[in-house]
């Protein structure tokens, strides 16, 4: 869809335990003056409120993750997404271990010269983060829990940006 | 080869890893899941339903159909539950 | 699209000359446990080094703006897009007085339950802003400069989002 | 009434606001146009094609065949460029 721009922004990917700092984040991706818009999503673990008849209220989200295949897929995303859309640059951050509600799980940053892009990349790489991360959440209540399953929804959602 | 396994697939098999050798006759993804399916009942147990059973050889996504190769890592996993 | 959720995050409108703090307008829309999605659109003054063929090149962006009817403007957006998804929380911040490149112009984050809603009311916002909120740009060069020309792509976008 | 302008239209009529008191047959935006076209050279100028010039009459956008009825303040301005 484009030629990749001239600027040098990062290209990012990382798979932590900590808490990440969404505010630096997002000033990497802005200091060229190529860039006009800066798009972030952050997504957070939800007090999930509403399911209190099964196990209680949710204490945390245990993710498990596999190490190595992790960051190569998210490298591959990138890749992917920089083949379609004029970025200069990108970053994904992506948690592992216990996170209790409130707290950021994962964070995807795109930076490029018009709005568009920005958007559109950074929904590509959440929705194929969500189907092909090797990333599982493990809920945690005070009675019980358990694997968290994959939705049809989010299939759905990657296979929208399939190419014929 | 080695084996891992993410999950309730590893809750199940009750290893999170293992080194197996597979006879010569076990050549696909599919092929090595019946395999080992068949080692112990905790196995079994993990490969019960083979349709939410996911795999990624050397770190690739695979579908049933792939041939092992030369492959030193195979994963085992339920669908994925990121972002 | 839904009813408002129960949640009691704030929905925002700012015209400021003042540089704002992305960083903690995001903290303010993501502390409540209902909220799985944040996402911020930051647009910036860009550099714009390829026209240096006509004035030279752009030293600062002057925003002009309809003191009143800005502020009325956007939050009539916020509204529009509270009635199309269910967002816990929104701001729009715009600024006007003089930016030069690499400095934020406008910036938009919502959070809700879920990443669709929070990424389509996002770039519905961005869109009718660029189209129905009274600011008008002009470039500021070397050599001269002039009002910025609003462009059809925008109109084409900005349409997109109109219900029969 | 209170005329605003904003932008080039500002610029080419030499201010940002004048009070008006139109007769009574400028019933419509557009009739108020072609009045206060009618005013200066330089109002000539800002309201020489009409089609780029838009409108809010009380704050809102309005179209040009809208009636000022007791409108208070209006403004006219090119296209927006925001965000």
């Amino acid at each position: 869809m484009s030629a990749p721009p001239a600027s040098a922004l990062p290209f990012t990917v990382r798979v932590t335990a900590e808490p990440f700092d969404t505010a630096r984040e997002i000033a990497r991706l802005s200091g060229d003056g190529d860039v006009g818009a800066v798009v972030s999503f952050s997504g957070l673990c939800r007090a999930d409120k509403s399911e209190t008849g099964e196990g209680g209220p949710l204490a945390a989200l245990v993710l498990e993750h596999y190490p190595g295949m992790a960051e190569e897929q998210m490298e591959r995303l990138l890749d992917e997404a920089r083949g379609r859309w004029p970025l200069f640059g990108a970053t994904i951050i992506h948690r592992y271990g216990r996170i209790v509600p409130g707290e950021p799980i994962v964070l995807v940053v795109t930076a490029s010269a018009h709005r568009d892009a920005a958007f559109e990349a950074a929904a590509f790489l959440m929705d194929w983060l969500k189907t092909s991360a090797p990333f599982w959440k493990k809920e945690e209540r005070a009675a019980g829990g358990g694997w968290v399953e994959a939705k049809d929804s989010d299939d759905t959602a990657a296979a929208r940006w399939d190419r014929d | 080869m080695r084996v891992l396994y993410f999950a309730w697939l590893r809750e199940r098999v009750g290893r999170a890893e293992e080194e197996v050798a597979p006879p010569a006759e076990v050549r696909t993804v599919a092929d090595l899941a019946r395999w080992l399916a068949g080692r112990s009942e905790s196995h079994a147990h993990a490969f019960a339903d083979p349709a939410v059973v996911r795999a990624a050889l050397d770190r690739r996504h695979v579908k049933p159909d792939a041939e092992l190769g030369t492959a030193r890592e195979i994963a085992f996993f339920p669908p994925m539950t990121g972002g």
